[in-house]
């Protein structure tokens, strides 16, 4: 179970490939990759966090993630700072005996970074800069966990 | 005295990232009506509270909620992590 | 939309890296990957298939994910032969604009791969070797789509 | 003349991978019932057809399904594939 924030960018490859370890009681492993999309003129995008209380909301969902399934492993790396269009946001990772564990969990973990981890997005385009609103389709998809 | 954290667009309007409060507020809601009342850039930050979040020492937490004991008030829009 | 079928190992990290390509309209990548565990005297697994069905069925059940889902790009790979404890069977992965796409599209495709594709599992012990039997549960979960 | 495979258990069972069937057969369950009555072994592999699953030219297919025009028929075991 671990937890990553940071400002680098990171290789969703080489985590998947170890963030299990060399266990054998696992049968599937689900990542999720967001990353920056261009719906058209961003430039680039930027991300406030809130050191501290970041680290301890995403240990606080990962640790509710455990508890509700059977992982034997887990993963969530989150960046912050400026990142240009097609870069890596942020991966949850996670490893089961079996595929619905692993799909929930990370299904899970993803609702509710969405919506309970202190990001803040803001999109730069040629117009100028806007924080990007919270979707009510983001907060509602908390209430089928 | 309490630390006041602010971030993303609230920290635009108020025009600076964190504070040091002197305040004997007994709840959330009583501290924001306090900055309320300091300057017009608080008034704007805090225009509409339901377009708001408040975290006390780093945990999300409701308006309503007592100040006693707690050392770090943060105000911010709904998250969008992810 | 590719679809690999191979004796050979592959790296879900190479392949989820190069698979949406360069587009910058994706803005989420779920992957699924699944690994020969190990619940206790597994010396290794065999797998059989249906050469020429398979390819064509998992193609017919990727059509079936592109045409409920919007999907920028899906891979899928699956094993045949002989695999150790630990070694990836398979993977499936899916790009779209938003996760929700990714993860069912994921997901459908898992579902299906269990019970419609060609693909027959055998477990060597040291008490010998014995066909995987199929799930109820692996066919119930069809329903849900 | 049809291609018949057979996979998994039932390619075990009956002993070889494939055959080609010379059969006059209208549907999959007459040819099932045409090699029933050939040996043991084809016993043996088809005690239970609710047990098995059947392809034709590499599609799957119901027991009740025509052979007319057919070329390849696949017998095997539900599917453990993922």
């Amino acid at each position: 179970m671990a937890v990553r924030v940071q400002a680098a960018p990171f290789d969703p490859g080489t985590e998947l490939a170890r963030f299990a370890g060399d266990r054998t009681d696992v049968g599937a492993q689900v990542s999720f990759t967001g990353l920056v999309r261009d719906d058209g003129g961003l430039r680039h995008m930027e991300i406030e966090h809130y050191p501290g209380m970041t680290e301890k909301a995403i240990a606080a969902i990962e640790a509710e993630a455990v508890r509700r399934w059977d992982l034997k492993a887990s993963l969530v790396i989150h960046r912050y700072g400026r990142l240009a269009p097609g870069e890596r946001i942020m991966m949850v990772a996670t490893a089961a005996g079996h595929r619905a564990d692993a799909f929930a969990a990370a299904e899970f973990l993803m609702d509710y970074l969405k919506s309970r981890a202190p990001f803040w997005k803001r999109e730069v385009t040629a117009d100028g800069a806007a924080w990007v609103a919270a979707k009510d389709a983001d907060e509602d998809a908390l209430s089928r966990w | 005295m309490i630390d006041v954290l602010y971030f993303a667009w609230v920290r635009e309007r108020i025009g600076l990232p964190k504070e040091r409060v002197e305040t004997e507020a007994a709840t959330v809601a009583d501290l924001v009506e306090e900055l309320v009342a300091r300057e017009a850039r608080y008034a704007a930050a805090f225009a509409d509270i339901s377009a708001l979040r408040v975290a006390l020492d780093q945990e999300l937490a409701e308006f309503d909620a007592p100040l006693a004991g707690v050392r770090e008030v943060a105000f911010f829009p709904p998250m969008t992590g992810g």
